[in-house]
């Protein structure tokens, strides 16, 4: 087995990690994290899948816009100055 | 075992989860969260196993990233709904449905 | 100069460029707009029907490239019939959102572009030929029809709009992955150039992806027992949204199970037909009895709704075994589409004409308003001949080219089930149309003393006619259908 | 529960099972776009894809991206309302990097839209950073939540997706929707691209700026 295919395959396997916890952990904050990690890991997974554009697009709007998204929806973006109601 | 069969297995885990979680979870944020994993197995398929034999493929790359602008369009409209309810009910879940 | 007006692009560009011009001009605005296109656009179905009488089926190569390569847009019989469905229910139901939506009302603030995106999206996929764009035009419709579910509504709407959001997600999530899978096995998504090379032989998955694809087109078109989104998104929305979607929407992602079952995926499907048949039998049972128990009139025509669409799903395993028989089921699931989406448009029309008038959404509330709008009335009940499917009406013709099909194969349960919907129907159409006429008005009359207006209750009115009519036209409809379909 | 999870799972295990066993394709899709490519008027193979050979399914992509952002302005009422007096913050750290970091993704974006003709990039990536650019500039304080978009603002979010259906139509004139000619193709993906890049910037920044309102 080539370096290549193992760090694919751990590469592979921490996306399934991170995606389980994104689902399964019970703080929603937490969730969140988990899955800009999991944006993260694709961007890498597209990377060596030869696919610099998707690489791109999923670290810009994947992980960074979805990300950003639902960081505001749990109101941590702006919950120094904003009671949740 | 090619690294597009390696993504494309990978792919296929995700998005069996995804769908677990949307049909499971009850919160509304890991709901939406979930449908991104879904979407995010399938675009693995679409483009690891079209170059399960190592040479790269423009046309499900390309796919992949229409894919990617609809999936955001889809989750950004989504959690605009669900902020709405959040706003009108106090809650990030579905009330039961009054279908009668 | 021929190409620059070919209906075939035009009938996906005006809707998108009006729906474009109705947001540019802002909230409220654009409704001239949009009713002016959606006439040019009846005007260029009508042209392009003519050409495929008189041509036969034609395709777009988009960008000149040509399938697999390129995309291609394809029109044939069943795809002109859609198209027309969509214009000819369309035009009247914009007319009457612009009756219906005060201009305060938060729910027709962003309706035109919004209704813009549903149209182009309904004929960009009757259209298309190729099964990722396909995709692209399932979301384009989705999101559109969520968002006008949603649009201005309180805690109840949003609550459905996001109920009818995951599914609708889930369900093209799923045709998604069988697309990847299709295109993993055959290195296209190009529907002409796949037919040929799909065989019984077919990998295990191209099978696993025909059933993801068409369990998601099904939850999308709400067949029992995914149906539960549909009663609270169809019945909760604003009357002229509830027609769009249950007239036009539905049958979208009916229209697409059709093409791939009677297409790329025709050499895998016989041995499952028996399924959907067995399903769309209970969604008629069960559809049927809640439309009958519900307390809303909105809820119920909603539920009619899922017991409709039940019979669309009757004629698959009447497709495969017999050529004759075969093109009878197929002539009668493309009559019960136009029927049923005439007289649905018709029905929720007329219901949301009610809803205005009695200020309620309950069957109860009808109680002797036949008197006060005679005209709504009228048109509730010629939809409902149309949906018990009494002569001469389409939706008779419809359910007897089923039953006939269904007797030369000697499917006896099927013609059971169809006549005893029939019945069903007639309970719920009748308990709408009693409380109407012989239930005098509880108390003192507790209506708002206003009336509708001629608009509202006229375009109620034809489109119920329509769908009666169309049993005493249907043979030109049917020689349309047949155009391409290779008999 | 239980009975889902299982279902999944096994779902899962028929999928990697099925997926492992797939004799190779019949069709050479990759063959084809590389010998197409001198006409596509692009020189990277998966912008030739994207703004060409499938160039309608982005056409219809972008319709959808329009589509949620009016659903978002839709369903948001405070959305149609003018600007109050918006709260905006002031983060000293996140300004300090957001003075440094915008400019810099500006010239980002400009550099992603022109590498996409032959490299990895393109009118997505750029229209992403752009709106990155935005979004950062929101947290730092620096650009208050978008409020009813003015009529200014609704042409830049339109703006691309018009150009694009408008260039679709005018290139019916030559037998199809986008049939590019051969020698101009290049000059009008690089058109259409820039278009799309501020629109798509303007409209992923407004999904986020329109939703994150302070919701009194």
């Amino acid at each position: 087995m080539n370096t290549g295919l193992a760090f694919d395959l751990l590469l592979a396997a921490a996306l399934l990690w991170s995606a389980w916890r994104a689902l399964a952990t019970p703080d929603i904050f937490r969730a969140v994290i988990l899955f800009i990690v999991f944006g993260l890991l694709m961007t890498l997974a597209w990377a060596r899948l030869d696919a610099p554009d998707i690489a791109l697009a999923e670290a810009a709007i994947g992980a960074g816009l979805t990300g950003a998204l639902l960081l505001d929806a749990i109101g941590v973006l702006r919950g120094r100055r904003q009671e949740k109601p | 075992m090619t690294t597009g069969l390696v993504f494309a297995v990978a792919g296929a885990i995700l998005f069996s989860m995804g769908v677990a979680g949307v049909i499971l979870l009850a919160h509304l944020l890991r709901r939406i969260l979930a449908f991104n994993l879904m979407g995010s197995g399938a675009f693995l398929v679409l483009v690891g196993l079209a170059q399960r034999a190592g040479i790269a493929d423009p046309v499900p790359q390309a796919m992949v990233l229409t894919g990617i602008v609809v999936a955001v369009a889809a989750t950004a409209l989504a959690l605009a709904l669900a902020r709405r309810l959040h706003a009108l009910t106090g809650a990030y879940t579905l009330p039961e449905a009054r279908d009668d | 100069m021929t190409e620059l007006a070919d209906p075939v692009a035009w009938l996906i560009l005006l809707p998108l460029f009006w729906a474009t011009g109705a947001f540019l001009l802002g909230p409220g605005r654009g409704a001239g707009l949009a009713i002016a296109g959606t006439a040019v656009q009846c005007a260029l179905t009508f042209v392009l029907a003519g050409e495929l009488l008189a041509h036969g089926s034609r395709s777009h190569a988009v960008g000149g490239w040509g399938a697999p390569l390129g995309i291609d847009l394809g029109v044939d019989g069943l795809a002109a019939v859609m198209l027309l469905l969509t214009q000819m229910a369309g035009l009247p139901l914009l007319l009457f959102a612009r009756g219906y939506f005060r201009p305060d009302d938060a729910a027709a603030r962003h309706f035109w572009p919004l209704a813009g995106f549903l149209l182009a999206g309904l004929n960009a996929l009757f259209l298309s030929a190729d099964l990722f764009n396909l995709y692209v035009t399932l979301e384009l419709v989705g999101l559109a029809a969520v968002g006008l579910v949603a649009a201005g509504g309180g805690a109840g709407q949003i609550a459905a709009a996001l109920r009818y959001l995951f599914a609708t997600l889930v369900g093209s999530g799923m045709y998604l992955l069988g697309v990847a899978l299709v295109y993993g096995a055959y290195g296209t998504v190009s529907i002409a150039p796949l037919a040929p090379l799909v065989d019984a032989g077919a990998p295990a998955a191209v099978r696993i992806a025909a059933a993801l694809m068409l369990a998601g087109l099904m939850l999308k078109t709400a067949l029992f027992p995914f149906h539960y989104w549909l009663p609270p998104a169809h019945g909760g929305a604003p009357a002229p949204v509830s027609a769009l979607l249950s007239a036009l929407v539905v049958k979208a992602s009916f229209y697409l199970i059709l093409r791939l079952w009677l297409g790329p995926f025709a050499p895998l499907a016989d041995a499952v037909a028996w399924l959907p048949a067995l399903l769309g039998s209970a969604a008629i049972l069960w559809g049927s009895w809640r439309a009958i128990r519900a307390a809303r009139l909105k809820m119920l025509v909603a539920w009619s709704t899922v017991a409709q669409l039940g019979y669309l799903f009757l004629i698959f395993p009447l497709l495969g075994p017999d050529a004759g028989s075969g093109n009878t089921a197929l002539q009668a699931g493309g009559m019960q589409v136009v029927a049923h989406g005439l007289a649905k448009a018709a029905m929720f029309t007329a219901a949301g004409v009610l809803i205005h008038v009695t200020g309620r959404d309950d069957v109860a509330g009808v109680a002797g308003i036949a008197d006060r709008l005679p005209v709504t009335l009228f048109a509730f009940a010629l939809a409902g001949v149309t949906l018990m499917g009494l002569p001469p009406s389409g939706g008779f013709l419809a359910k007897w080219l089923l039953i006939d099909a269904a007797l030369a194969q000697g499917q006896w349960g099927l013609v059971a089930v169809i006549v005893a919907g029939g019945l069903l129907a007639a309970a719920y159409v009748f308990r709408v149309l009693r409380q109407a006429f012989m239930v005098p008005p509880q108390g003192e009359r507790r209506h708002p003393a206003q009336h509708a207006s001629p608009l509202l209750e006229w375009t109620a009115f034809a489109l119920a006619a329509a769908s009666v009519l169309l049993g005493l036209r249907g043979m030109e409809l049917l020689r349309l259908l047949a155009v391409g379909s290779g008999t | 529960m239980k009975a889902v999870v299982l279902a999944a799972a096994a779902f899962a295990a028929l999928l990697v099972a099925v997926m492992l066993d797939l004799p190779a394709a019949a069709v050479d899709l990759p063959a084809a776009v590389a010998a197409n490519l001198s006409h596509s008027g692009v020189a990277h193979p998966v912008t030739a894809v994207l703004l060409n050979f499938r160039g309608y399914d982005t056409l219809l992509e972008i319709g959808v991206l329009l589509l949620a952002l009016l659903v978002v302005l839709a369903v948001s009422p405070h959305a149609e309302e003018p600007a109050g007096a918006a709260r905006v913050s002031v983060e000293p750290v996140l300004q300090a990097i957001a003075r440094i970091a915008v400019p810099l993704m500006l010239l980002a974006a400009v550099y992603l839209l022109w590498a996409g003709a032959h490299r990895p990039g393109g009118a997505f990536q750029a229209g992403a950073v752009l709106a990155a650019a935005a979004v950062l500039l929101h947290l730092a304080g620096l650009l208050p939540g978008w409020h009813a978009p003015k009529l200014l603002l609704r042409a830049g979010l339109a703006g691309g997706f018009l150009v694009f259906l408008a260039a679709a139509a005018a290139l019916l004139a030559r037998g199809a929707l986008l049939a590019y000619p051969p020698a101009a193709a290049g000059a009008l993906i690089l058109v259409i691209e820039s278009a799309l890049t501020v629109s798509l910037g303007l409209t992923l920044a407004g999904l986020f700026l329109f939703l994150s309102r302070d919701e009194a």
